[in-house]
């Protein structure tokens, strides 16, 4: 009998397909699950502002500071606009916000820690060390010197935040590319003569990728708390409305003196909403691709024992 | 994590439960009791040199000699000095001081403290004391023949009411203590931090300052004036509203100076004493009324600024913004300045859309596409600077920004700190070219001499933000300084107000109330204009005592 | 008659598979074991042989569920789970593991960590569990100076040698070594295997040998027992299944195992690969890969004797006894 | 001596990094709109004469590689420069607030750091079950949650019951020891509750997942092998263990912890360095925030520094 | 195989890896330390032959064989291939050469990518050198290596991934890989020793099999039993020489050298009653950066006399053995 053709039944061994990683992540994890639903009805609310939201943006609509009602259901902020509205609006803002920022520090994390992950030597020790020093820089009080120099406008805000968090992403994605380079099958692929650009390209970025999503996704929780962070030191965009801002105007205004909890509440609650969406979906990818996670020796739980009737494999 | 840090954190977590019970206990009270203020603001310096922020100016009333004060009806009164008189054709004026006067380390206090003050204040008035230069123009010197006489010199004739006015503002510090720190040129002035407790001669003596945070007074028991009847003032400082109205609540303050509008409400409910004073701040939209403006020069045309000033909707802007804490607006000098410098003729222009459009059509300027007019070929599309740190001007700019969409006039928000902004609109080497529009507020005082002084030419480089420059109104100006008596000053100063109104390098938008809160249990508490905690006099801190 | 050392009866692991589903590992595993005997435990991975040796410490994860009885001199000590078994370990049994790398704290030094195993068991405390480390250090041929080292400044060799010392030092009376070469130079194999096989001749220990290696059981052990599919396929004395194999996978698998004197003779291999245990197994598990399948191997056999001391799961013993 | 080398490099790059950050505090601050001139001579009537003294005060006649080296040897002598604000040096201005922030942020993340471990711990101890779900669910929640916004939830929570604003009750004139501390800590309560809160999220799961991979280990199965109990091995071995990583990860932190106290000394007018910054920012006080950064920079590299160090000395492996 | 059919020359190879000395060892001017991987080492390789380059970890044998490869520089030394040498050429001239030099790694788990399907894994190369031609033309050559290396039919493995294969396949994927370039040397770094015992014969057989049809097998192994069976040639190094070298049978059966003795000796039987006593050297291979004088191999060395302390020997044929069969040890009398 020829070995071959018997081979066919050979089970699948260790190892997973990474293709479709990320969408089965997020299906199977209730974690994940939450927080993708979470994100996916911001996300709708966000980008169908337009039609959706009750009422135009700018739009006065009641009294100042008006309690929920049938009309408003989440109340009036202090220049009588609608909360609802406000709210969509300022997702819409929080999370372009949030997208943005991380595209650039994805850009610039991602290529910093792929080029020194990958070529190694002097380019990885001069990149890390440009890394260290952007870690230890204390993020906030930088951003704030910053916007404070630029002055205030959301286009500033998505430079600064962004060139501010990439030094995570880098050293993550290059851990992962080193490790990746010492695959054999990078070194195979060098040994056959194979250039930079198709190694990197065909072998080590789509394995990368995966947790290069998983840490956009936990930087746009990022740059979204910062955004607020900011907008709250009144630096953020007076002519947009964020949802950062919309906390800001709300306090500006002593809306918990005023009795208005629920111009400072709600906002408060989405924001907290789309930071938690991101990091369940972020850390359920993470854990996910954590391979150290998978075992655990030690817990609460142990094996369990059962009744056994009959022998060997009649035993069931 | 050392063993011993573990020993210690349960003891700290008890100390942090057991603090939670011990709120809100004691006021060591003597029998006049603590009367506890809060502000948004605070003291900025001790040094009258630095010092920006009212607060500081309104804590130097408290604890510094002052020549005169104002009364309740805005006029002067004695204060160090009980009788002045001018002579030598307005050129000189003397004051008679107050006799036996101690500063609060002991050492006498007399006239001579006096004209060492202004002395030095003239000396380095292009260095140092650069910050009180304008409240000793035209002085030349002064002298003090004897303790309780001192005669200040001018370089012309100057007017009675500008002269207290000036007065009125200026503190008098002790020559023994401030002789020391001349420094280099006068330097060491300006670096002196003053810092607590002072020796001052005032109703209180000030025995605690922490920057950003808090100033104490005690009642000053050598002061040679009316005794205040509470023992100890305290200011205390918020970067927080609503941690002060929380505060004001939970009786940790007794009062707070400025509390927002959308508060007012809840406070009356909650058994405050609110009151509601016509303030003295006005926001403005400032037209740059450069006569060698480069760009879109239809701005300085009188009749653009006209229908600019009837496409604003003031009482939308009251009602929303300030929810009806404000007054209409209609001239430089606010109504409540007091004492008759405000022109009664003045209105404020209605809010009426189809005459502005009605006006800018007879100019000729068409509405192109966008519905955006056009002017000398140029959309009348307009960046307004708005500085960051005014808060009413974000809400007021969406509304006057609607109503402008109407005309057929963009606006585009520029907002920048104020640092910039006021660059921005300076440009480079103050010429003013850089900007149209712009918006900011402008606190006026009781004299309006400051108020009018801010559109001269010579202010060009200095408060200038509007780049507003008329010989003939300057000539009005330097009039007014001088005018022989308070009647004739009145009435360049109305004239001088008319013409700003038919010019408009302002459109005033609002006069804000000043709104102060008080604990039902204090009595003989005070707002004005300038709040309670003020500049005036030391009436509000001397008659307010506890029911 | 008492009963022997160690005894295992129809031990059975389950383990809850992530995706709905569970994977039968180990299928009704019988030995026993007397002092002094030392048995390998052979076969493919995967085949259970690294599972069982777990089961008998009670070191299974919680997906794990298990079955059967572990009697140390007659005592079933898997009964009262986890808890009940942990006065047992290192008392009775102890074990050393495949990458002593991993097997031992780096931040702990080697002298800690036996200390540490000498304490909880009230062997001694303080100064005299320190001697009696250095003792044990000495015996496994490390000095004993060397306690005060971290596990990374020891070479390969030295590491394996302190994750025995470390596992005698509450002088067990079973030790399961679970591929305790595998990693290891030849020479350093050959000094572990030397060590193992003085400890056993001196002390009584009974020694079960985890491995793949056959060769390695063939030179150390007196029994083996060797698993397929999560069951013994064959048990006896070493010596028989070399020459007398009673099953095709045995006799196979010596056959795959170069050898330095087989010359030009053929190295073969088993083809396929072992089933899935995921799913339920028609018939002899071997039947796929084996060159001698024949009708009856669609019933699936039972380990049965076929000699003095031997016994083998495969049909083709009944043909011979019939 | 083991490592000299490791603690070597590490002082050597703690020293050029605060280099770095001094020299970008340096060219930042050159970017900033208005000049010390600007500022300063705004004042009415300002005569060319009063701004060419003040150029020359602040050396801004003079090349900026001149003024550079004028910065660096100010900076050597500890002169910050002087506030734009109250014209007093940066330095004595800083020194208040640092003394007023320090408390509260110690104890904020102290706290964090407590209660993070042991609900990190507790959560890789029970994974799986309900348990876990409901510890790290809840740190995700807190994690989530804007700082400044928890600080307001909590002002709206615990307004009347304990003091929403400053750091003491200074209108107790000469309170007594007791007293005083009873005030301090009774102001301290919120901002540091809000801080540990924030804060605390992270480290949950910092220490969840350094425990869970630590459980993951070999090491942990040969400690159960020799039948100690599962509170000793995780207190002996993984707890120490994943002590590593988290050492790393909270010294990361301390630029959060940074942000965190602005955001909270803003909400509850703690005179500290936070609200000196966001003073500094409101009035554009630029020498009091570079003043500020720079302390901020030097603090965190300080604090990583010593991180490394007891990096160092938890885990014998580092050699070189 | 008389006839002059060397494809693969390594001549006195050296390749040295400095250590770093650190901050506090530059300061102190401490001396600059390397890692001697490998020290001189020569071996020819023949056209249908496989040599097995055997010794313990740390020995120097991956580095040779990541040498011939080109994949580290060597200090000093030649490596003839086709009579041309390949250490002075650049990267772009090597690329013609590298394609018939190929390379089959030790982890078949670790030498696919994941995300490649098989068909894919055994067509990079050809990508890579721009081979083939037209996609079909490529399958064409994807299949035929397949079929080579006993995956058949190809079709059922073109379409899998990594994962859907077993150890063994995998392996056989790898070396079909490098098969589909058609190269003229194979290097084989340990090949088997991650698979089971049960399906290493299976890939050893492929490998004899491509040998036995011309291929050139350069195979790194520390199984001597492995060796023994498969190879034509061992060359047995240690700390970065080679110690012995000769035809495998000689070898194993007539070992020369005191070192080749002693792992002769350690390799378990499969047989039970086949115990011997086994020469057990004490301690571990040394640390490649202080190398002993002398006879590196003397401080280990049952029988070393003095003069192996201070004597570097020299490979040459002892007295008594076969032509061909070297080793380095001064106690073996050479053949005048």
């Amino acid at each position: 009998m020829s070995e071959a053709s018997l081979l066919i039944e050979a089970p699948p061994e260790g190892g997973q397909n990474r293709r479709g990683f990320v969408l089965h992540t997020l299906r199977h994890r209730p974690a994940a699950v939450i927080g993708a639903t979470i994100l996916v009805l911001v996300a709708l609310g966000a980008i169908l502002a337009q039609w959706i939201a009750p009422y135009p943006l700018h739009q006065q609509v009641g009294p100042v500071f008006a309690h929920p009602s049938w009309h408003h259901l989440l109340g009036l902020d202090d220049g009588g606009i609608d909360m609802v509205t406000l709210l969509m609006w300022g997702a819409r803002v929080s999370l372009v916000v949030g997208f943005a920022a991380t595209l650039v520090s994805m850009a610039i994390g991602g290529a910093v820690g792929v080029l020194a992950g990958y070529f190694g030597g002097w380019v990885d020790t001069v990149l890390m060390r440009i890394t260290d020093y952007f870690l230890v820089l204390p993020d906030v009080p930088l951003m704030i010197v910053v916007a404070a120099i630029w002055g205030p406008s959301l286009f500033h805000i998505i430079i600064v935040i962004g060139i501010l968090l990439w030094t995570s992403t880098a050293r993550v994605i290059r851990a992962q590319v080193k490790s990746v380079r010492e695959r054999v099958y990078v070194k195979r692929a060098r040994a056959l003569g194979a250039g930079h650009t198709r190694i990197v390209f065909t072998h080590v970025l789509p394995q990368v990728a995966p947790l290069l999503i998983a840490n956009t996704v936990l930087t746009v929780a990022v740059a979204i708390f910062d955004e607020t962070a900011l907008s709250f030191l009144g630096l953020g965009d007076p002519s947009t409305t964020s949802l950062g801002k919309v906390i800001e105007n709300a306090f500006q205004r002593a809306a918990i003196s005023a009795g208005a909890w629920w111009a400072i509440v709600w906002p408060g609650v989405l924001v907290t909403l789309i930071i938690l969406g991101c990091s369940l979906v972020g850390g359920a990818l993470e854990d996910a691709l954590n391979p150290r996670l998978r075992v655990a020796h030690l817990g609460a739980r142990t094996f369990r024992l059962r009744p056994l009737v009959g022998r060997g494999q009649d035993a069931l | 994590m050392s063993k011993k840090w573990l020993a210690a954190l349960p003891l700290l977590v008890a100390a942090l439960i057991f603090a939670t019970t011990a709120t809100g206990s004691g006021s060591s009270s003597k029998s006049g009791g603590t009367f506890k203020l809060g502000t948004a603001s605070g003291i900025d310096s001790l040094n009258p040199y630095v010092a920006f922020n009212q607060d500081a100016y309104s804590a130097f009333e408290y604890i510094y000699p002052i020549l005169v004060q104002y009364d309740a009806k805005l006029h002067y009164a004695p204060f160090f000095a009980t009788s002045w008189k001018a002579s030598n054709g307005g050129k000189t004026w003397t004051f008679k001081t107050r006799a036996h006067a101690k500063w609060s380390d002991g050492k006498p206090l007399t006239a001579a403290d006096a004209a060492w003050t202004i002395n030095t204040d003239v000396k380095y008035k292009n260095g140092a004391t650069a910050n009180v230069a304008g409240l000793v123009s035209h002085i030349k010197g002064a002298k003090a023949p004897n303790a309780t006489t001192l005669v200040v010199n001018y370089d012309g004739r100057v007017n009675p009411s500008w002269v207290l006015g000036q007065f009125q503002q200026y503190a008098i510090l002790p020559q023994h203590i401030w002789a020391q720190h001349l420094g280099k040129k006068g330097a060491g002035l300006k670096t002196f931090p003053n810092s607590a407790p002072i020796v001052g001669s005032g109703p209180f003596n000030l025995v605690r300052f922490k920057q950003n945070d808090i100033a104490l007074f005690q009642r000053n028991d050598s002061y040679w004036g009316p005794k205040p009847k509470i023992d100890v003032f305290g200011l205390q400082q918020f970067s927080n509203d609503d941690a002060m109205i929380t505060a004001l609540k939970a009786h940790d303050l007794d009062a707070v100076e400025s509390v927002p509008a959308t508060t007012m409400k809840t406070l009356r409910k909650a058994g405050f004493v609110v009151q509601d004073v016509k303030g003295l701040d006005q926001t403005d939209f400032i037209i740059n009324s450069n006569p060698k403006k480069k760009k879109h020069r239809e701005l300085l045309n009188l009749k653009v600024k006209e229908a600019f000033d009837h496409a604003i909707d003031r009482k939308k802007i009251i009602s929303v913004v300030y929810l009806g804490a404000a007054q209409l607006p209609s001239s430089i000098i606010p109504a409540p300045a007091g004492a008759g410098w405000h022109n009664p003729h003045l209105k404020t222009p209605t809010f009426d859309i189809a005459l502005a459009n009605k006006i800018l059509d007879k100019l000729g300027y068409k509405k192109g596409p966008g519905g955006i007019r056009v002017a000398n070929g140029k959309k009348m599309s307009y960046d307004v600077i708005i500085p960051t740190d005014v808060q009413s001007l974000p809400r007021t700019f969406q509304i006057i920004q609607a109503d402008f969409a109407k005309i057929g006039v963009q606006l585009k928000e520029d907002a920048l700190d104020s640092t910039a902004a006021f660059d921005k609109m300076a440009g480079s080497n103050y010429t003013y070219q850089g900007f149209d529009l712009a918006m900011w507020d402008w606190t006026a005082l009781i004299d309006p001499d400051f108020m009018l002084s801010v559109v001269t030419c010579a202010q060009w480089g200095g408060w200038s933000d509007s780049a507003f420059c008329d010989k003939h109104y300057d000539k009005m100006y330097s009039q007014q300084q001088t005018a022989a008596t308070p009647a004739k000053r009145r009435q360049i100063v109305w004239q001088m107000q008319a013409y700003l109104y038919q010019h408009r390098p302002y459109l005033w938008l609002a006069n804000d109330d000043q709104v102060s809160a008080v604990s039902k249990n204090w009595a003989g508490f005070t707002n004005t204009a300038q709040g309670p905690f003020n500049e005036l006099n030391i009436s509000v801190l001397t008659s307010v005592h506890q029911k | 008659m008492t009963a022997p050392l160690l005894e295992v009866e129809n031990l059975n692991v389950w383990f809850d598979l992530e995706g709905g589903g569970e994977l039968h590992a180990v299928q009704g595993v019988d030995f026993s074991l007397e002092p002094g005997e030392r048995m390998g435990l052979v076969g493919e991975s995967g085949c259970g042989k690294t599972t069982t040796a777990l089961a008998i410490m009670g070191l299974l994860p919680p997906s794990a569920s298990v079955a059967g009885r572990v009697l140390i001199d007659g005592e079933d000590i898997l009964a009262g789970g986890e808890a009940a078994m942990r006065p047992h370990r290192w008392v009775d049994i102890a074990i050393v593991f495949q990458g002593a790398m991993n097997a031992l704290n780096p931040v702990r030094t080697i002298g800690q960590q036996i200390v540490e195993s000498l304490e909880i068991h009230d062997r001694g405390k303080g100064a005299a569990a320190r001697a009696r480390t250095g003792e044990l250090l000495e015996s496994v041929g490390i000095p004993a100076a060397r306690a005060s080292r971290y596990p990374h400044e020891l070479s390969g060799g030295m590491r394996q040698r302190a994750a025995i010392a470390m596992a005698l030092s509450c002088s067990p009376r079973v030790l399961i070594a679970d591929e305790p070469t595998t990693a290891l130079d030849v020479m350093v194999q050959a000094q572990i295997l030397e060590l193992l096989d003085g400890l056993c001749n001196d002390f009584g220990l009974a020694l079960v040998l985890v491995t793949h290696d056959l060769p390695v059981v063939a030179q150390l052990c007196n029994h083996c027992s060797v698993m397929y599919a999560g069951e013994i396929v064959e048990r006896g004395p070493l010596d028989v299944l070399y020459h007398a194999p009673g099953h095709p996978y045995t006799r196979m698998l010596f056959a795959a195992s170069p050898d330095l004197g087989m010359g030009d003779a053929p190295v073969l291999s088993i083809p396929g690969a072992p089933p899935r245990l995921d799913r339920p197994i028609d018939g002899c598990p071997f039947r796929p890969r084996c060159d001698s399948s024949f009708a009856a191997c669609v019933e699936r056999p039972h380990l049965r004797g076929v000699g003095d001391d031997h016994a083998a799961a495969c049909h083709l013993n009944e043909m011979v006894t019939a | 001596m083991r490592g000299t080398d490791y603690v070597l490099k590490r002082i050597a790059f703690a020293i050029v990094t605060i280099f770095v950050a001094v020299s970008l505090n340096f060219v930042l601050f050159r970017l900033a709109p208005g000049t010390a001139v600007t500022n300063l001579a705004r004042v009415p009537h300002a005569t060319p004469a009063l701004r060419n003294a003040l150029k020359k005060q602040f050396g801004l006649d003079k090349s900026k590689s001149e003024q550079y080296v004028i910065y660096l040897e100010q900076l050597v002598h500890g002169n910050l420069g002087v506030s734009f604000e109250n014209e007093q040096p940066v330095s004595k201005n800083l020194r208040i607030a640092v003394i007023n922030t320090l408390p509260m942020v110690t104890i904020g993340t102290l706290f964090s750091i407590l209660i993070g471990t042991l609900t990190g711990v507790i959560a890789a101890w029970r994974r799986g079950t309900p348990t876990e779900a409901a510890t790290v669910s809840s740190a995700l929640g807190f994690y989530a949650m804007p700082t400044q916004w928890l600080g307001l939830m909590l002002i709206i929570a615990f307004a009347g019951v304990l003091p929403t604003g400053g750091m003491t009750n200074e209108f107790l004139l000469d309170p007594g020891f007791w007293q005083h501390l009873r005030d301090l800590a009774s102001h301290i309560l919120l901002p540091a509750l809000t801080l540990g809160l924030t804060l605390y999220g992270e480290y949950t799961l910092i220490v969840r997942s350094a425990m869970l991979e630590t459980l993951g280990e070999d090491y942990i199965l040969t400690a159960r092998a020799k039948g100690l109990r599962p509170w000793t091995i995780v207190r002996k071995h993984a707890l120490r263990n994943a002590m590593l990583p988290i050492t790393t990860l909270v010294a990361l932190s301390l630029g959060y912890i940074v942000a965190g106290a602005i955001l909270i000394e803003i909400v509850f007018s703690w005179p500290g360095v936070g609200r000196a910054v966001y003073l500094a920012v409101q009035e554009r006080d630029y020498p009091m925030l570079q003043g500020a950064f720079l302390l901020l920079t030097i603090s965190v590299v300080i604090c990583n520094l010593i991180a490394d160090l007891l990096y160092f000395k938890l885990d014998p492996r580092i050699t070189e | 195989m008389s006839v002059d059919a060397t494809v693969l020359e390594v001549e006195d190879l050296v390749v040295r890896y400095p250590i770093h000395r650190g901050l506090v060892g530059a300061v102190t001017r401490q001396p600059r330390r390397q890692v001697h991987a490998v020290e001189g080492v020569s071996l020819s390789l023949q056209k249908g032959e496989m040599l097995a380059l055997v010794g313990e970890s740390g020995c120097g044998k991956t580095t040779t064989a990541q040498a011939v490869l080109r994949l580290v520089d060597p200090v000093a030394g030649a490596i003839r291939f086709d009579g041309r040498d390949l250490v002075p050429l650049g990267s772009r001239d090597l690329r013609p050469v590298r394609r018939r030099i190929q390379v089959v790694y030790q982890d078949p788990y670790e030498s696919l990518d994941p995300r490649f399907r098989v068909k894919a894994v055994v067509e990079e190369p050809l990508l890579i050198h721009g081979l083939g031609g037209s996609k079909a033309e490529r399958m064409e050559r994807v299949r035929d290596a397949l079929a080579r290396v006993e995956l058949s039919p190809p079709e059922l493995f073109l379409e899998r991934f990594p994962h859907e294969l077993s150890g063994g396949q995998r392996q056989r994927v790898a070396i079909a890989a490098a098969l589909a370039l058609e190269p003229d040397v194979l290097v084989a770094d340990e090949p088997v020793s991650m698979l089971d015992v049960s399906v290493r014969a299976g890939v050893l057989n492929v490998l004899d099999g491509l040998r036995r049809n011309g291929l050139a097998i350069l195979m790194i192994t520390h199984d001597l039993s492995t060796a023994a069976r498969f190879a034509q040639r061992i060359a047995v190094m240690y700390l970065g020489r080679i110690v012995e070298e000769g035809p495998a049978a000689a070898v194993v059966r007539n070992p020369q050298h005191p070192y080749t003795k002693a792992l002769l000796s350690v390799v378990p039987r499969r047989d039970p009653r086949d115990r011997q006593r086994p020469q057990i050297l004490q301690g571990e291979t040394p640390d490649a950066v202080f190398i002993p004088s002398g006879c590196r191999f003397h401080p280990r060395c049952p029988v070393a006399i003095e003069r192996c302390s201070i004597e570097d020997p020299a490979l040459a044929r002892p007295a008594s053995a076969e032509d061909g069969h070297r080793a380095a040890c001064l106690l073996l009398p050479a053949r005048s």
